[in-house]
């Protein structure tokens, strides 16, 4: 289990490779990676969050994903700080036995990164600048699990 | 204790971090002392439904006792990912 | 979208990162990748597949994919041939402009190519030979979709 | 007509592929046709239920039509991914 918080940018090919790299004890690898839309006129995405907090967070988060399936593997990348459209924010990858098991966990990390990490997204487009609002479909995506 | 503030809570209060002497039992009793002290403060905590709490960098809520924290944090909905 | 069947060796890192490189129209990148597991004392397994068909039939379930979820690009790479324990078998990668079309659509490819494309699998260990039989449970996934 | 086979329908036949010549109007008739030759071509064809036919490369059954068919192919369900 690996968890990194950090502010440069993250070679996606490269930890993926990685990740992945050497294993027969696994028969399933999963990634995701989220990546800054370059939506409307967005010039750059602020990512603001807890130091000390966060890595608890994503530790407690991944440590469960870890008890909940059967899983070879977790890593969970996260940047904060100034990011351009096209960069990465994040990844995490999964790898287990069986498809759903990777499958499942990935979801699950995505779904509790989302609203249960402390992270804020501030979205600068020109002169305007706003607060990235949590979604209640994101508040909604952790009953089914 | 050290009051930390986060994301919009921060830019309102314009501080990201204070240290507060407080007698408070509650969050909330800290919360009704942060708010009666300055309008930024009064503006920052006007809607709690739409705030975070942690304790101790734990997730919390605004019913939890402070005995013993060092450190409280207010922030708006998470939003990683 | 780009559909590959051949018997050399992948770079999986190299081909997530070309495949999620430079894009600014999605948030979200999901890779699936299948590894050779080194179960018991497993040589080798032989993948066959049928020429012709193998990449109408990935083009097809890729296709439907494409129709069913709001997706910025599609991948898949299939290896045939001997493979050894800990060697990548193929992958799958999905982007779309949010995590929940990426997931689902990366599930719906491998549940399809599970068993609609024409791969059959052969494990040799030592002296023994058996092919692969196809299970239930990998049938019955399809019903989801 | 060119009939392939996959997998273990193949090495009990012993040949990945032939060419036939028949009247055959169904994928059921060829199998019918395929499993009066020899004793090797009946253990391969014994459980239908355990086979799988493409025609012309696509997932068909064993009900369909041959008129026009150019490539059948039998083989054991499918094992990708």
């Amino acid at each position: 289990m690996r968890i990194v918080v950090q502010d440069a940018p993250f070679d996606f090919g490269e930890e993926a490779e990685r990740f992945a790299a050497g294993r027969s004890d696994v028969g399933a690898i999963v990634t995701f990676s989220g990546i800054v839309r370059g939506d409307g006129d967005l010039d750059v995405m602020e990512i603001e969050h807890y130091p000390g907090m966060t890595e608890k967070a994503l530790e407690q988060i991944a440590g469960e994903a870890k008890e909940r399936w059967s899983l070879g593997d977790v890593l969970v990348i996260h940047r904060y700080g100034p990011l351009r459209p096209g960069e990465k924010i994040m990844m995490v990858a999964t790898a287990a036995p069986h498809r759903k098991d990777a499958f499942e966990a990935a979801e699950y990390l995505m779904d509790y990164l989302k609203s249960r990490a402390p992270f804020w997204k501030k979205e600068r487009a020109g002169e305007d600048a706003s607060w990235v609002a949590a979604k209640d479909e994101d508040e909604a995506a952790l009953d089914r699990w | 204790m050290d009051v930390l503030y986060f994301a919009w809570v921060r830019e309102r209060i314009g501080i990201p971090k204070e240290r507060i002497e407080t007698e408070a039992a509650t969050v909330s009793e800290l919360v009704d002392e942060l708010r009666s002290r300055e309008a930024r403060y009064a503006a920052a905590f006007a809607d709690l439904s739409a705030l975070r709490v942690a304790v101790d960098q734990e997730l919390s809520d605004f019913d939890a006792t402070l005995s013993g924290a060092r450190e409280v944090a207010f922030f708006p909905p998470m939003t990683g990912g």
